[in-house]
């Protein structure tokens, strides 16, 4: 019996929705998926190579450029990694800044991912309205940091700079604001019966197929895996936080969604809770640490959680101010991993769908 | 006085022409419909760019934002600007493409728009032409255009072109039906296919009112003919780039592009025809120009396809084509009956 | 019964658009061409309806025809064409013995034409100019079984071209 | 000349049902002799159309009876394409000239 | 000779095989192939230049960081590019009038964008945002990366910056105005 | 038969002005020649295989589904013209055929006619 | 349930038609830049001692800078940021001892020409007599920020010579 012709389609490098140069080469028939090969790669920068020519403290503004959306989680993901090799203490105060401004980027990674997902279902105001918030956000990284989106905030021992006067009031009243404008994205992309109806039951995830494929972050914790580096082992001063991890329970694309959407909420509190910790705290933002750096020989593996799972640095030292090598677990690569099974047999609108669910980043990607 | 601004206008000029005398009659005739052709087609095209603009603006003021407002007072001449810069840019023909259907495509696309507002009143007595069989000449007319979108993508020969062809097809195939249907039950409350007596017939109750079930029909359905959001799925951005239109660049595009906003305004115009009572003042606010009261609502129910716009995801293909065959058209069907076995009670208890 | 300039214009330029396109139907090599020149035929055989004060028969001609019957012929073709649009619509082997066909036909179609006493025969009455109504109330009462048994056929052909063209995979069930 | 009477409804139908006849015997793709045979159906038509106003003006037969031919005639496109593509599942091509078999 | 350099500059775009010597070796590769006009008048082409500069419509493609702040950030409800009616983002090379190029080219991503770039219609121009785009910026000593923009297109506007704030990124809009509008004013400088 | 002339006008005028428009775009705008630029636009990289492909059968059961419903409405126009001055007795006509055709959608709708595949 | 979701949506957008706007129209009015941005550099050439630290701290080689020995002290004679490859880290003004390098809030450093766009933030000739020790703010010192003059052809093309334009002369400096 014959079937009809299978065709490919490319689908990128240049498209709207696939959040950067990703390329998928889609075998169809008709709007079926029959297979889906991710191509990926094109945004291949070589950061793990450029890092070996830099010493330790030149890696840090690399490391923002992989996950742009979430820089200070990255940031934060290296240094303590440098910190663990060298066994750097590092002061309270810097801790606290590094938990805000990294939930703060988290915070602006999840609002982007939650617009974006708004626009590849369909809804632009959706994208606007969180760009609005993210905008807010930014302001607040940018007076803290200097940059909008590529921080490079932490520093091994530490973070560069205190908080500007009045900072954490004004972070206090956005946080405040918070929950309000989540309200408002509930109630125009999550509560949507089109949205419902284009994002349940779509690409579904079972827990194994994640534990077995080492999917991390929301995608894991969409399914009901409750595995969230932050609870389950607590780095930095992550134990001194009341959160909870948002769990779903269907592994599908809604789930993966709203995990992200709860997300928001969680840090929100995180944030809240540091804030009022901070004010206790004084003291240097910056520990004693050598003008050059030169780690002891060894190496070091050291992942935290970052806005799309779990991020890990790998750095061998051997002894001079340059790391031998590095290299970076990055979750939003093998999060794709799953990605050809998940996309068969379903249409090329669920392309869209699915690979918005993951929240990939392509400079992670490729690195 | 405004009332008859245009009534009066077309008057004057037959009289005009009748006066010179040694024109015969048919000759003036055609000159005076030449003339509210014209006119037509002219005013179509200032809606068309007027309803771009407005798009985008409201699409700016539902996002936080201002929209264009640097071209012209307020931005008024963005949308010139962009019909002109598209007038200006190479039209690319693609090797591969059916060269002649891909260029007559974007030739035709505005045809059944303009063709449309030959026969719609837009306002007391006017009419460019009023025929016998108004409804039914709308829909031959507005089932041409799916042709014409098919000759578009597929003549491209590009993948995404032809996924938006057929998409194109599939979907306005299906919902024409629920169209067709849907203004069944007004036929049967009016019993004319002539628009002037359906806005006749509404002088007194709104056909609304009375077919709500049917209004709500032709609107979702008239929404997805005119491939505006959730039914985007032709033109689905963030899916098949630009579904039939994507090979097409430069005046293609601007085509395309107008024809969607006529074809916007044109199914505004026919639900404010059918089932909001045409040019009739509301409450009696006779005061204000038969053809303002058209306007008003015509606008109001572009407002809302907007709004729509702007707020609804995309739907997927598959639940599109589900909801026209499986919930519109057995909703319209019934909508027949209902409306028959209404009317048969209404006449049996002889109001 | 003198017609006006017009309708005269109006009739060659319509007759002459409908054999024209016509002949391209069969002509062209490119079977969406066919389509295409097909759907210009049926626009323009509208028009000839409309001077034979059809309007309804001509609306209809362009709704079912131009928009529903072209639509689903190109929908058809798009189904079963694997290759290359070019050279999809040439001439098979007997194309000889058929335009021989079709010429003997016209001969004698022209022949018994010549050998007919035609008459003039005109009514005296115009068509009513609402000619929905009309077809309605007749539809209703006086071919009110055609008009079932249309509703009949249209069925019978739903159900069979469905059980016909069903997908691919029912039948491939079906088969085994 | 001048006049446009019966007999050039008639002469256009006769022809435009010729092209349709000579398609139908010589065109290889079976879609186009589906074609064709509506050209032929719409040759009727002009036909009907053309007696119903200068015989009947007043009865509608003739329209009536286009109505019922253009019923046919879109029931014939459905089954025949639908055939067609039947056939087409089975032997993979639509070329006329391979159907020389008698059964599948 | 030249002509040959060209061939095989549009055999790479065709091809997606990045290879280097095609690129940037004649300044004025870009035009080898000569724009034709039916109609050419001095006054006319001042009023379409009008009109262009009013009416640039991006090509909606982001290659890394930057595209957030370029393309997201500026149409984003503070900085809002629509003011200027640039908001219109064309998925379709063929409807664009400006290539921002935002981000890394890297030389897998380098025949694409020429490809883009070669599709879209005349008249074309193109944005280089980002350090990345201008030279091939933090990666410039990378393995994979082309260092910059102008080894493969034709850049108008240069917005340096890592990524450039969105007001940067509307001044580099404007500034292209200028350049529309003012071609001689700009090359002559000014 | 004026009116209808009016409509002919109309179209006259609607194919001028396409046509117009792009004529007139073809002789102000500035043209380029590039083989890259003739070639088929797919997301920036070559395309693939054939780009004329064949689509499945589902959507030619929609077009054929419209088609009959289509001819169907041809029926109910006029009936429904009629609807005010008629016995019961064709309003009964009318639900049979009516029904006639919705047995035909429930079947399409059984055989999975309306699902898209 | 079904049609609420959709209601709820037309009344957000709704409200959001009515509600303020934020956009900031842009060349009349600008979004208030933070102190700390990190923009276009300035150099106090008075308070810079030519060290080199900063070259030495950016992970980038953005910097170069000349300098001759003037007497006993090292004297700056040519200060070029290549803000082409600029991260904008802030690695740099963090490593100076003397408070020298600084950022600005100007984000503008749009160029139509690649030649254009690199910072000269100093560029002298070294005096060949020692200065007086409180020479600073001299008559004849030159200005901590420079127009920028045609830079020497070597020092743009680090990794590749420009490509593009080659025809003009000199640009236009942002405006
Ligand atoms: S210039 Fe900086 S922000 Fe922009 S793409 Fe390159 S690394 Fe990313
Ligand atoms: S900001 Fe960073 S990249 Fe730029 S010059 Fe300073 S240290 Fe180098
Ligand atoms: S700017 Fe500072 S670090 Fe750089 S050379 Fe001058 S004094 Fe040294």
């Amino acid at each position: 019996m014959l079937r009809t012709q299978e065709y490919v389609l490319n689908f990128g490098p240049q498209h709207p929705s696939t959040h950067g140069v990703f390329q998928i080469l889609l075998t169809l028939d008709g709007e079926r998926i029959v297979k889906a090969e991710p191509i990926c790669g094109y945004l291949h920068r070589g950061i793990e190579k450029l890092a070996e020519a830099r010493t330790y403290t030149q890696v840090i503004p690399y490391t923002d450029r992989m996950d742009y959306l979430a820089a200070m989680l990255q940031n934060v993901g290296y240094v303590q990694a440098v910190e663990k090799l060298m066994g750097i203490e590092v002061p309270e105060r810097a801790e606290y800044l590094r938990v805000i401004s990294g939930e703060l980027s988290r915070l602006t990674s999840h609002v982007l991912a939650t617009g974006v997902y708004a626009l590849d279902v369909g809804g632009f105001t959706g994208f606007l309205l969180c760009f609005r918030e993210r905008e807010k956000m930014m302001d607040l990284l940018e007076e803290l940091t200097g940059s909008r989106m590529t921080l490079s905030y932490a520093r091994i021992g530490g973070v560069a700079d205190d908080v500007t006067e009045g900072w954490l009031d004004k972070l206090n009243k956005l946080m405040d604001e918070m929950p309000g404008y989540i309200e408002e994205y509930n109630g125009l992309i999550t509560g949507n019966e089109i949205f419902q109806a284009r994002t349940k039951f779509v690409g579904q995830l079972t827990p194994e197929t994640c534990i077995n494929y080492s999917l991390s972050g929301p995608v894991l914790r969409a399914s009901g895996v409750n595995y969230d580096l932050r609870k389950a082992m607590p780095y930095g001063i992550y134990d001194r936080f009341d959160f909870e991890v948002p769990l779903g329970t269907n592994g599908d694309c809604f789930d993966r969604f709203y995990c992200r959407v709860l997300e928001m909420e969680q840090s929100v509190r995180i944030i809240k809770q540091a804030i009022e910790q901070i004010k206790e705290v004084d003291g240097p933002v910056m520990a004693k640490v050598p003008k050059v750096l030169k780690p002891p020989k060894g190496e070091v593996y050291h992942e935290i959680e970052s806005s799309k799972g779990i991020i890990g640095y790998y750095i061998v030292s051997d002894g001079t101010n340059k790391p031998y090598r590095l290299h970076v677990r990055r979750p939003s690569f093998i999060n794709l991993g799953y990605l050809d099974e998940m996309l068969r047999g379903y249409l090329i609108a669920d392309v869209v769908a699915i690979l918005g669910s993951i929240d990939i980043v392509l400079g992670e990607v490729d690195c | 006085m405004l009332e008859n601004l245009f009534v009066g206008t077309a008057d004057w000029l037959r009289s005009l022409l009748g006066g010179i005398g040694f024109l015969p009659t048919e000759i003036a005739e055609s000159i005076v419909l030449l003339v509210k052709l014209v006119a037509v087609l002219v005013f179509i095209l200032v809606n068309a760019l007027w309803l771009v603009y407005m798009e985008r603006k409201v699409a700016a003021f539902m996002q936080a934002r201002i929209g264009p407002n640097r071209v012209g007072p307020w931005g008024l001449l963005q949308t010139t600007c962009d019909i002109g810069k598209l007038i200006s840019k190479e039209i690319i023909i693609p090797k591969k493409a059916d060269k002649v259907v891909f260029l007559l495509a974007p030739v035709l696309i505005f045809l059944p728009p303009l063709m449309v507002f030959a026969v719609l009143p837009l306002g007391k007595n006017m009419a460019a032409l009023d025929l016998n069989i108004g409804v039914f000449y709308l829909l031959a007319i507005a089932s041409l255009s799916t042709l014409f979108f098919f000759m578009g993508g597929w003549a491209s020969n590009s993948k995404y072109s032809l996924l938006g062809a057929m998409r194109t097809v599939a979907q306005m195939v299906s919902y024409e039906l629920p169209l067709v249907l849907s203004l069944l039950g007004v036929i049967m409350i009016v019993g004319s296919l002539n628009l002037s007596d359906i806005i006749a017939a509404q002088e007194h109750t709104w056909l609304i009112f009375t077919q709500p079930i049917a209004f709500l029909i032709f609107f979702i359905a008239a929404v997805a003919e005119t491939n505006r959001c959730p039914f985007d799925l032709v033109e689905g951005e963030s899916e098949i780039i630009n579904g039939p239109y994507t090979e097409y660049g430069g005046m293609g595009f601007a085509m395309f592009f107008l024809a969607e906003y006529a074809n916007i305004m044109v199914v505004c115009a026919m639900a404010t025809i059918m089932f909001l009572g045409g040019w009739h003042a509301p409450f009696g606010l006779t005061f204000i120009p038969s053809w303002v009261w058209f306007f008003i609502k015509m606008y109001v129910l572009i407002f809302i396809v907007m709004q729509f716009r702007w707020t609804y995801p995309r739907i997927r293909i598959d639940q599109l084509m589900g909801f026209g065959w499986k919930v519109l058209v057995p909703l319209s069907l019934a909508n027949i009956f209902v409306t028959g076995i209404g009317m048969y009670i209404y006449r049996a208890i002889g109001w | 019964m003198e017609t006006s300039i017009y309708a005269v214009v109006a009739f060659y330029g319509l007759a002459a658009t409908i054999l024209g396109a016509a002949t391209m139907v069969v002509f062209m090599r490119n079977i969406v061409h066919s389509v295409l020149f097909l759907a210009i035929t049926f626009i323009a055989m509208a028009g000839l309806f409309l001077s034979l004060d059809a309007d309804f028969i001509a609306a209809v001609q362009v709704l079912v025809y131009a928009g529903a019957v072209c639509i689903m012929i190109v929908l058809g073709i798009m189904v079963i064409q694997r290759t290359d649009m070019n050279e999809t619509n040439l001439f098979n082997k007997q194309i000889m013995a058929g335009a021989g066909l079709t010429a003997l036909t016209v001969a004698f179609g022209a022949i018994f034409a010549g050998r007919t006493a035609w008459v003039e025969l005109v009514a005296a009455d115009a068509v009513p100019a609402n000619t929905v109504d009309a077809i309605g109330a007749l539809l209703l009462s006086k071919y009110v079984i055609p008009f079932e048994v249309a509703a009949l056929l249209l069925l019978v052909a739903l159900v069979g071209a469905i059980v016909l063209a069903r997908d691919e995979e029912v039948q491939a069930n079906a088969d085994n | 000349m001048l006049t446009i009477s019966l007999t050039h409804y008639v002469v256009l139908s006769a022809l435009l049902f010729s092209i349709g006849l000579f398609g139908v015997l010589t065109k290889r793709n079976a879609v186009a002799v589906l074609i064709c045979i509506e050209l032929m159906l719409n040759a009727v038509n002009i036909n009907l159309v053309a007696f119903s106003k200068y015989i009947t003006p007043l009865d509608f037969t003739g329209q009536i009876f286009s109505i019922f031919v253009i019923t046919v005639a879109a029931a014939e496109v459905g089954v025949g394409l639908a055939i067609i593509i039947a056939i087409y599942r089975n032997r993979l091509t639509v070329d006329l000239d391979n159907f020389d078999w008698l059964k599948w | 000779m030249e002509v040959n350099k060209e061939k095989s500059r549009i055999e790479t775009a065709k091809s997606g095989i990045w290879a280097p010597e095609y690129f940037g070796t004649n300044p004025d590769y870009h035009n080898m192939y000569e724009v034709k006009r039916v109609i050419s008048a001095a006054p006319l082409e001042k009023i379409l230049n009008l009109v262009r500069a009013h009416s640039i419509w991006p090509l909606g493609f982001g290659l890394a960081c930057c595209a957030i702040e370029a393309l997201m950030g500026a149409n984003g409800p503070r900085y809002d590019l629509s003011r200027f009616g640039y908001e219109v983002m064309r998925g379709s090379a063929r409807q664009a009038d400006v290539m921002v190029v935002a981000g890394t080219i890297t030389k897998k991503a380098a025949p694409f964008v020429l490809r883009l770039w070669e599709q879209m219609p005349e008249p074309k121009w193109c944005i280089a945002v980002g350090s990345c785009a201008i030279s091939g910026g933090p990666f410039v000593d990378s393995y994979y990366v082309v260092p910059g923009a102008n080894k493969v297109v034709p850049v108008d506007v240069y917005i340096p910056g890592c990524p450039p704030r969105p007001d940067a990124i509307l001044e580099g809009f404007i500034m292209l105005k200028d350049k529309i509008l003012n071609k001689r004013k700009v090359v002559a400088g000014q | 038969m004026s009116d209808w002339a009016g409509v002919f006008i109309f179209f006259t005028v609607a194919l001028v002005f396409g046509a117009g428009g792009i004529l007139t775009s073809f002789l102000i705008q500035p043209r380029r020649a590039n083989p890259v630029k003739m070639e088929e636009y797919e997301c920036g990289v070559p395309t693939i295989g054939p780009t004329w492909v064949q689509f499945r059968t589902s959507y030619f059961l929609y077009a054929l589904l419209f088609v009959i419903f289509d001819v169907e409405t041809i029926y109910l126009y006029p009936w429904a013209v009629r609807f005010n001055n008629m016995q019961i007795f064709t309003f009964i006509e009318m639900i049979i055929f009516i029904f006639i055709l919705i047995v035909g959608l429930w079947y399409a709708w059984k055989e999975g006619a309306l699902e898209w595949k | 349930m079904f049609g609420k979701g959709l209601v709820k949506g037309l009344q957000i957008t709704w409200k959001e038609f009515w509600a303020p706007k934020l956009t900031v129209q842009y060349p009349e009015k600008q979004h208030t830049v933070p102190e700390r941005f990190h923009g276009k550099f300035v150099l106090d050439v008075d308070k810079c001692i030519a060290c080199g630290l900063c070259a030495n701290a950016c992970p980038n080689r953005v910097i170069s800078l000349n300098k001759q020995k003037v007497g006993k002290k090292q004297y700056l004679t040519d200060y070029q940021m290549n803000i082409q490859y600029c991260l904008f880290c802030g690695l740099c003004v963090e490593s100076c001892n003397k408070d020298a390098l600084h950022f600005t809030k100007d984000f503008n450093m749009n160029q139509y020409f690649y030649k254009n766009i690199p910072l000269v933030l100093v560029r002298r000739e070294a005096p060949a007599e020692p200065l007086e020790e409180p020479a600073m703010g001299g008559e004849d010192q030159p200005k901590p920020k420079l127009k920028p003059q045609a830079p020497k052809e070597e020092k743009v093309a680090k990794p590749a010579a420009p490509a593009a334009e080659s025809e003009a002369a000199a640009g236009k400096e942002g405006q």
